[in-house]
């Protein structure tokens, strides 16, 4: 087999030669060409491994629809896997290597796969390595390590992505003829156009062809027509853009490579791609055609292509891919490679699988003395590195058998052709249906349809093979579009198009499994539908057999189409063949679904700048940049970075969290609460929305007096509680938990909104608005008093209530609350003088010894005190009852949220896990949270679980670990205590510790110190 | 006693270019304002606060005198942008006025905060992170929009044809707003400089 | 990805809004005076169409306001969007 | 009897060109009348037929499909199957079912690739944790594996996770017999079964009505005419609603758009399965190669087998955050499913209004590893007319007394 640059085809820029290496072999190629195009000038035609078979494989097609030729792109941290030859356009220094293969793609030892393949038929693994039943582990490994592909990055990704929205009037998919004229026409009305196209060139099919428009060479019209569209201010031209998905109400997915095409020296500061997200209000698809291959015997060798493959190579690329191309067809347009190829001066053959052609097509074949035979189709490809030969033998009458003895021709490229197949799959994707015509043999867009989506068609994309008609139709689909978008589209000027005749894939035989010397599937040469996963029309007959004959069964049980390629190429032949086999029409059996991505769409893109830093914003409070110099450690609270404790030099979380704890209790200490939902309540039926949402009652409640209370969700369940004060009559602040604040704001909203639209109430939150630190401890007062002028003795501003003054300068509301025991005071200020207020605090307690605290300590603090949090202690299944908080439900109220749902059935039922301290027998052993409690009964699993530690901890203020549980029938045991039963806390290193059940208030029990 | 110092977590953070900027905007009080505009009492008593007509019509602005902004937020809520000094007093005037009826008037001025980006791609610079169709044609100073930028709820106004835009975002999500922002910032400034 | 009308706002891209489920229960004036079976009922069992559903979405990165929508779950339709206090509006029958 | 499946029997059929392998399963005509009807040809109802046959001697079973049988859930989940529920009614259940996984190729005579290769929950805070030690705890009094990992023991089995995302890891819970079934194998597997035993599986044959005369079901109307049944089973997922409609009755449940996708495929890279609460991402890699990854459902209901890019957005993004390795790889496919989801996230296996017709739904984005306990259990219930003790549990009365057995509770709380 020999390739050669030709001196005269192609759009190369010969003055750029670009050197690469493929598996390590240094090549040149050009600016122009593809990785495919260029390793194919350089004779390189064996790429890859195949997926099954690890059979040879080489470049099949020219386009995004290649099943075959995928390699390893570069390496490292830039390695990309499974990348078509065919799509990577060539930059200096390109290194890319074969996959699937080892040691090497031409030694590869996994073919032996190959000389075993009869062994391995579509689906053989689930009809074996099933015994013995310990075995199967190894035969995955082993599965698993054969197959799969390229190899994925195994380091972070260097290079960054990012999004574009964007609104336009008209969306036109593909840059070929249609879509340029379709375009060019739309544009002039005005309206806002976005042409994409996935290839860097424009023109589509064009490129590779030799077509005039106008008398001029096609690509002069190209030029022209690129050069219109980017002067007009309402047009945006996307080039090396592939529209991957189409979903519904018009809206595209597209992405753009900006710099995949400068490989790993691309500058980093730019995107390497970029997702454009388009809503369009009419979607013009112009995406052109995929060659559809003939299926004949070892048609799977390197060499063996779509003859419209062979052509752009020659045309497009400059590369005469061998001197004796065989051309096997069924139809007319593979002619225009055998022109184009014997003027190149190669030999070739065209076998026509047709017992007639045209007398125009006859014609055009003697002027050019091309050599063809009819009725005749290849049995065999003779291949040893390279292709050698092929033999030929003529047709029965309907195809099904080969009739002579087989004549050798020697070959070395085998270009086929079984006509086009419009490429739908956007539209497809997006929900329309097709339909079978018989007259193009291909699938179309069912125009019966209703609910189709809104989109129109141009050129090949609906059976327009024409360059002609496509561009007419591209004409009239860009003005209707424009049109249907509201503008206006008489008087605009038609340019008069002419193009010379044209080979279309005219007349066509729907011939397109070939037989060879043995019943295709029942002897050693294999019909490849699939190359990407080695899937034959041997596999389609067995699915058949054993009753796989849905084409969704065909498809999974085969894995037809389930490739990177996604069938582009094998799809259609692989549903024809089935049809086949059923005695059905093609159109009767249906096609499979087409989904998104058109092509592999790359995570990264994706994803965009949503990730690292920007992944989910990290919300601080305004003292974040004292927390950060004093060392914070964080936890992470919803999507808030709470201080979770702050660490002296040395100390480990514990030793922080102690020390934290008992600094508190015995002088003060400081926490930041400003992540607490705030919400601000007006309105003349404030009172009443707080009633309704809280299980309390809120009525009474003075002004400037505050309340805790919990809120239910309809199935009365704890799921929210905090404090609310009443500023004045008709106005309240509520907080909530840092978690629960968007979803009861928006629940209140709701309520207000939908159930309750009549009451005069109004929410605003005001969660940012405040800065919120709280001080405990006895030295509280002592401290605040030193910022403020405020009267803050017991008598005139008592616990549970709050006072506006002023704090270190700054307007505040201080409230009395206290979720420690002690006596605390919450100082909330806008905002912006958070930072200031907190550096006043810190620096008028230092004479205290004022000890910064964060969530960890909080939470010991309060179980010391046994508070609930609700997440924590309670889970979602918990009524108020189950958490011994009875006190707090209104008995008069005659409705709440959530009320109702407390006196079913079952949630009334005595003996429901309830929440009660637990002291371990070994004062010193902190009870794992999480741990069950059983009773003595069994010793190991299975054992019965009681109910579960909720919140455990060593405890410095009582110098005992202690915990709070959710125990079944907890209320009783704790009232008329265990008698006589023990009850364990199970570890899971199967040892148990003995737990006394007792309330749990473990500290100050009679609640004196946050009255003091 | 030292005099209270304020801050926002963009007080330090500017993406500036010779193109474009991106800078938080000295900061003016905000309040949100509650009431029902098919109340003609309630109409009156905001024209007499305020001195002008609430905006009614969605997605619009209306400006008052000394620098104010009201903005459309909903059919019963807007948000009055005015200068920091003059907070109490139309606090005070807006409340007075208001009752007995039917409104709430909170301060919000620390809620949020105002992100001003400017510069020939701020268009591009936003569409990256916001599916709110902002052409020109559709969206001009005047008008205003809530919308998402990524993960955060934002206020969005056309300010001049520069093009410039005033983004309004609550202070918890600013600093991830204007890391997005001024990465898309430069990936735009990148781009226009890069030919493929 | 909707394109989603907001009775207030407009035609805004689904990004900005959060749905809801069945439109138009209204929670009952006495809950005390249903059985376990009515309130259960009333809590947890939904209209699950596959066809013409009504539902409630709100305008969550908008105007913030509830409303109802006439979709189709069985396709893509969306045929109308409504305030809470309006009727069920009239819609193709399907 | 049909071929046994075997390397023996490979080996022969490979010798005559595999022309000799019989039909997987009969395509019957319907009969007038079966004494068990079983609605839905996913694997639950496979499940339900053959273990009817199989434990129960009923043998006069229909499945109606109304597509192709295992194209629902069954054919699109991410087949992550593990038993380490919470609540004791759950465990019971999904442990059940991890056993009959265990022997299931060899029962079925069908590589159903039943692959335990461990799955690890990833916790990302302080609440993940103290809701991991939860779970895991209760499952090792349960007799259920469990086994808690360090950051460190995490990195050691996934190298390339980076444990100091958004949400820092601090730590795991294993699985070790969890891991992953090849989802068409267990449809097939199990039809297959099936019909050997003398079950028809009739497909294209969606069901459109019930027959019910004085409350008690009779028969199905459906798109191939009348059939007559003793007692019908309804297994249709996310179409559960709509047959109940059918039968007059609301059921607790609604239909969401479900998504998943697989990359390209690539050489092995993820050796168990890992899920993420935190960041929501779960992923693993099928032996043909490709990354599987589950998203999260959208906010609305729909019953058009597709979601919202912008769930995909969030997932991969997830994905991303956790493995930044992954950034260049590529999406090759993605799909939806409908799944029906119950307001406590656990399924429904009940008796309902109309007398000898059960329904066994509500198994919503988590069922595919519940398929050969819930098969098991519906089977038993049915034959028996009462439910079998692992199913009472999940009767449709829960939503009135109050009984919920919510698994979605302790992780969809307020911190
Ligand atoms: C994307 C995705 C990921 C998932 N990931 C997991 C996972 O990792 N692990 C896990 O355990 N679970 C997972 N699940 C859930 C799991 O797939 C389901 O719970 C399970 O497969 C349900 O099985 P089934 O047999 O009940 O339903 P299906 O397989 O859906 O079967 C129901 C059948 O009923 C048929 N039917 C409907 N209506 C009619 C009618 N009128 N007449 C006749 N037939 C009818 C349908 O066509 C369908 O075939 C996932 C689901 C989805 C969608
Ligand atoms: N000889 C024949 O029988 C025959 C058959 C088919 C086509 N053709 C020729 O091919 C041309 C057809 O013109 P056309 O405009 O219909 O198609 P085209 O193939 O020229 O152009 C389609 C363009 O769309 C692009 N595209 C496809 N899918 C895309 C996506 N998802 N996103 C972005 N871009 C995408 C392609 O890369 C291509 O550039 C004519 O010149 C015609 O004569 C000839
Ligand atoms: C576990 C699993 C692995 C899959 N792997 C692939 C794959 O490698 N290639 C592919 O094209 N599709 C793959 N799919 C997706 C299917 O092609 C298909 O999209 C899915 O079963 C849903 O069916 P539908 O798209 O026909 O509606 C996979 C699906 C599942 C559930
Ligand atoms: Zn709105």
């Amino acid at each position: 087999m020999s390739a050669t640059r030709t001196s005269n085809t192609g759009q190369l820029n010969r003055q750029q030669p670009l050197s690469f290496q493929f598996n390590g072999q240094p090549y040149t190629g050009f600016e122009g060409d593809t990785l495919a195009s260029a390793l194919l000038a350089n004779n390189v035609f064996l790429i890859a491994r195949s997926f099954k078979y690890h059979r040879p494989r080489g470049v099949f097609s020219a386009g995004s629809e290649e099943p075959s030729a995928l390699v390893q792109l570069e390496t490292g941290a830039h390695t990309l896997p499974n990348c078509p030859a065919t799509e990577i356009e060539l930059y200096d220094g390109l290194i890319a290597h074969s996959q699937n293969c080892w040691p090497s793609v031409k030694y590869d030892i996994g073919a032996v796969n190959n000389v075993l393949s009869r062994l391995f038929p579509a689906g053989f693994y689930y009809k074996t390595f099933m015994w013995p039943k310990a075995l199967w582990m190894k035969y995955e490994h082993v599965i698993r390590h054969s197959a799969g592909l390229g190899k994925s990055p195994t380091v972070a990704d260097p290079t960054n992505y990012d999004h574009q929205h964007l609104y336009c009037d008209v969306l036109i998919v593909g840059g070929g003829s249609a879509g340029l004229s379709a375009a060019l026409a739309a544009a002039k009305t005005g309206a806002e156009i976005l042409l994409i196209n996935d290839q860097a060139e424009w023109g589509g099919a064009l490129l590779s062809d030799t077509q005039t428009i106008n008398d001029a060479p096609a690509l002069d019209w190209i030029n022209h027509a690129i050069h219109t569209l980017t002067e007009m201010p309402n047009v945006r031209l996307l080039a090396r853009t592939t529209v991957t998905g189409y979903y519904h109400h018009n809206y595209l997915i597209a992405n753009q490579r900006i710099t995949n095409h400068l490989g790993p020296t691309a500058p980093t500061d730019i995107p390497r791609e970029r997702l454009w997200k388009v809503r369009a209000r009419k979607v013009v698809l112009a995406t052109g055609a995929i060659e559809r291959p003939l299926v004949f015997a070892e048609n799977d060798r390197p060499g063996v292509m779509l003859a419209g493959a062979v052509r752009s190579f020659l045309n497009r690329y400059g590369v005469l891919l061998g001197q004796n191309i065989v051309i096997l067809t069924n139809n007319d347009s593979a002619y225009a490679l055998g022109i184009d190829a014997l003027a190149a001066g190669a030999n070739v053959t065209v076998l026509d699988t047709r017992t007639d052609i045209s007398d125009d097509l006859l014609a055009l074949t003697t002027q050019h003395a091309l050599s063809i035979q009819l009725n005749s189709t290849i049995i065999d490809v003779k291949y040893k590195g390279t292709i050698q030969s092929v033999d030929v033998a003529k047709l029965n009458q309907d195809g099904s058998d080969i009739v002579s003895k087989p004549e050798t021709i020697p070959a070395d490229i085998v270009a086929c052709s079984g006509g086009w197949t419009p490429t739908l799959h956007l539209y497809s994707q997006a929900g329309g249906k097709l339909k079978f015509d018989p007259d193009t043999h291909s699938y179309l867009p069912d125009e019966a349809q209703t609910l189709a989506p809104d989109a129109q068609f141009a050129g090949s994309c609906i059976g327009a093979f024409a360059l002609e008609d496509c561009l007419a139709q591209g004409h009239a689909t860009g003005l209707n579009a424009a049109e249907q978008c509201g503008f206006k589209t008489d008087g605009i000027k038609v340019d008069a198009l002419n193009t010379a005749s044209q080979l279309v894939c005219n007349e066509l035989r729907p011939l397109w499994v070939l037989p060879c010397a043995h019943p295709i599937g029942n002897g050693p040469k294999k019909h490849f539908h699939e190359l990407h996963n080695d899937s034959t029309i041997a596999d389609i007959a067995l699915a058949e057999r054993e009753n796989f004959i849905s084409v969704e069964h065909l498809k999974r049980y085969t894995t037809t189409g389930m490739g990177t390629d996604q069938g582009k190429t094998s799809n259609v032949n692989a549903l024809n063949v089935m049809a086949a086999l059923r005695n059905k029409p093609v159109g009767e059996i249906g096609t499979t679904t087409f989904r998104p991505p058109f092509t592999p769409l790359t995570f990264g893109a994706i994803v965009g700048q949503n990730c690292g830093d920007l992944f989910l914003q990290k919300r601080t409070s305004p003292m974040e940049p004292w927390h950060q110099v004093r060392g914070a450690q964080y936890e992470d609270v919803g999507d808030w970075k709470r201080p979770r404790y702050f660490p002296r030099s040395g100390e480990n979380m514990d030793e922080a969290v102690q020390r934290e704890c008992k600094a508190t209790r015995d002088s003060v200490g400081i926490l930041d609460a400003t992540t607490l939902g705030k919400i601000d309540i007006q309105g003349k039926d404030a009172a009443k929305l707080l009633n309704m949402v809280y299980t309390n009652a809120w009525s009474k409640l003075g002004v400037n007096r505050c309340r805790y209370g919990i809120m239910l969700n309809e199935h009365g369940m704890i799921i929210d509680d905090g404090v609310t004060t009443r500023l004045s009559e008709n106005h309240f602040h509520m907080t909530t938990t840092t978690g629960g604040a968007a979803r009861i704001f928006n629940w209140l909203e709701e309520l207000l909104q939908t159930e309750y639209p009549n009451w005069e109430v109004y929410c605003t939150s005001v969660t940012e608005q405040w800065a919120v630190m709280a001080i405990n401890g006895p030295k509280a007062r002592d401290l605040l008093a030193k910022l403020t002028d405020a009267d803050l003795s017991n008598e005139s501003f008592p616990f549970m209530a709050m006072l506006e003054t002023e704090v270190a300068g700054v307007p505040a509301r201080i409230y009395r609350i206290s979720f420690t025991g002690e006596l605390a005071f919450e100082i909330n200020v806008p905002a912006r003088y958070g930072l200031h207020v907190w550096e006043a605090v810190m620096a008028a307690g230092e004479q205290y010894n004022i000890c910064p605290y964060g969530t960890e300590t909080m939470h010991v603090l309060r179980a010391e005190k046994g508070f609930i949090i609700v997440g924590q202690d309670t889970d979602g299944s918990v009524t108020p009852d189950d958490a011994d908080m009875n006190w707090i439900v209104s008995k008069v109220k005659k409705d709440f949220i959530g009320k109702r749902s407390l006196s079913r059935s079952h949630t009334a039922q005595a003996g429901r896990k309830q929440l009660v301290g637990l002291l371990a027998e070994d004062p010193s052993f902190v009870l794992p949270e999480g741990a069950h409690i059983v009773d003595g009964t069994n010793t190991a699993p299975p054992m019965k679980m009681l109910g579960h530690v909720t919140s455990s901890y060593f405890s410095p203020n009582t110098g005992h670990s202690i915990a709070m549980a959710m125990l079944k029938d907890g209320h009783k045991i704790m009232a008329k205590g265990q008698m006589g039963k023990s009850l364990y806390v199970a570890l899971m290193d199967g040892s148990r510790q003995k737990v006394t059940v007792t309330g749990s208030v473990f500290f100050d029990k009679e609640g004196v110190r946050s009255r003091g | 006693m030292v005099k209270p110092i304020s801050m926002s977590p963009l007080s330090s953070v500017t993406a500036i270019t010779s193109v474009h900027r991106l800078h938080e905007v000295s900061s003016m009080a905000k309040i949100n304002l509650r009431g029902d505009a098919n109340n003609p009492a309630f109409a009156k008593a905001i024209k007499s606060a305020l001195n002008l007509s609430l905006p009614t019509e969605a997605n619009t602005c209306a400006h008052a005198q000394a620098e104010s902004t009201v903005f459309w937020l909903g059919p019963d809520e807007w948000l009055v942008h005015t200068p920091l000094d003059a907070l109490q007093k139309t606090l005070t005037t807006l409340r007075n006025a208001t009752e007995p009826l039917h409104a709430a008037i909170t301060d919000v001025s620390d809620y949020y905060l105002v992100l001003e980006l400017s510069g020939p791609q701020a268009r591009s610079i936003l569409a990256s992170g916001t599916s709110f169709d902002i052409r020109t044609a559709s969206f001009k100073p005047g008008q205003c929009a809530q919308t998402l930028f990524g993960h955060a709820s934002i206020l969005l106004w056309p300010v001049d044809d520069t093009p410039t835009f005033c983004i309004q975002v609550r202070w918890s999500y600013a600093q991830y707003l204007f890391t997005y922002l001024s990465n898309s910032l430069h990936n735009a400034e990148n781009l226009m400089n890069f030919k493929a | 990805m909707y394109m989603i009308n907001c009775p207030w706002c407009g035609t805004r891209d689904q990004a900005e809004f959060v749905a809801h489920g069945e439109a138009h229960i209204a929670r009952p004036e006495q809950p005390d005076a249903l059985t376990d079976e009515a309130w259960g009922d009333y809590i947890f069992f939904r209209d699950n169409p596959k066809g013409l559903h009504f539902e409630r979405w709100v305008h969550t990165h908008g105007c913030r306001r509830w409303f109802n929508v006439a979709r189709n779950t069985a396709n893509y339709e969306i045929y109308a969007s409504y305030k809470p206090d309006e009727a069920k509006p009239e819609v193709p029958q399907t | 009897m049909k071929n046994k499946y075997s390397i023996f029997s490979l080996a022969r059929n490979a010798l005559s060109y595999h022309q000799k392998w019989q039909h997987t399963w009969r395509n019957p005509e319907p009969k007038k009348h079966y004494d068990v009807i079983i609605i839905g040809g996913g694997g639950h109802g496979l499940a339900t037929a053959y273990y009817l046959a199989k434990e129960c001697g009923i043998t006069n079973v229909a499945v109606l499909e109304k597509s192709w049988l295992g194209g629902g859930n069954t054919g699109r989940n991410t087949t992550i199957v593990r038993s380490n529920y919470l609540w004791d009614e759950s465990a019971a259940i999904y442990e059940h079912s991890m056993k009959l996984w265990e022997g299931l190729s060899q029962d079925l005579n069908y590589n159903v690739m039943y692959s335990p290769r461990g799955l690890i929950h990833v916790a990302h805070s302080v609440h993940d944790m103290q809701e991991i030690q939860r779970r895991g705890n209760a499952n090792f009094l349960n007799g259920i594996d469990a086994e808690f990992l360090t950051p460190e023991q995490i990195q050691a089995r996934v190298p390339f996770i980076n444990l100091d995302c958004r949400y820092p890891v601090m730590g795991g819970i294993l699985q070790k017999r969890g891991g992953t079934a090849r989802h068409d194998a267990v449809a097939w597997g199990y039809a297959r079964a099936a019909d050997a035993m003398g079950v028809d599986i009739i497909q294209n044959c969606e069901v459109t009505g019930f027959n019910i005369s004085d409350g008690k079901v009779i028969g199905v109307q459906t798109s191939r005419g009348n059939i007559g049944a003793n007692k019908v089973g309804v297994v249709t997922a996310g179409h559960c609603s709509v047959l109940a409609e059918m039968a007059g009755f609301r059921l607790p449940v609604e239909s969401f758009p479900l998504q998943a996708m697989v990359s390209e495929p690539v050489k092995p890279i993820v050796d168990c399965v890992i899920m993420s609460n935190g960041v929501h991402a779960y992923i693993s890699q099928s032996d043909k190669g490709e990354l599987v990854i589950g998203a999260s459902s959208d906010t609305y209901t729909s019953y058009t087998q597709t979601g919202g890019f912008n769930v995909i957005e969030e997932t991969i993004g997830a994905i991303v955050e956790l493995y930044p390795a992954f950034s260049r790889m590529k999406m090759l496919r993605q799909w939806g499913g409908i799944v029906d989801v119950t307001v406590d996230r656990s399924p429904i296996l009940s008796k309902t209004p109309v007398e000898n017709l059960m329904f066994n739904c509500g198994w919503g984005t988590g069922g595919f590893k519940a398929t050969p306990g819930s098969g098991n259990v519906f089977a038993h219930s049915l034959a028996k007319g009462e439910m079998h003790p692992y199913a009472a549990p999940f009767s449709i009365d829960r939503f009135h007394s109050g009984a919920l057995v919510d698994e979605g509770a302790a992780a969809a709380v307020a911190h």
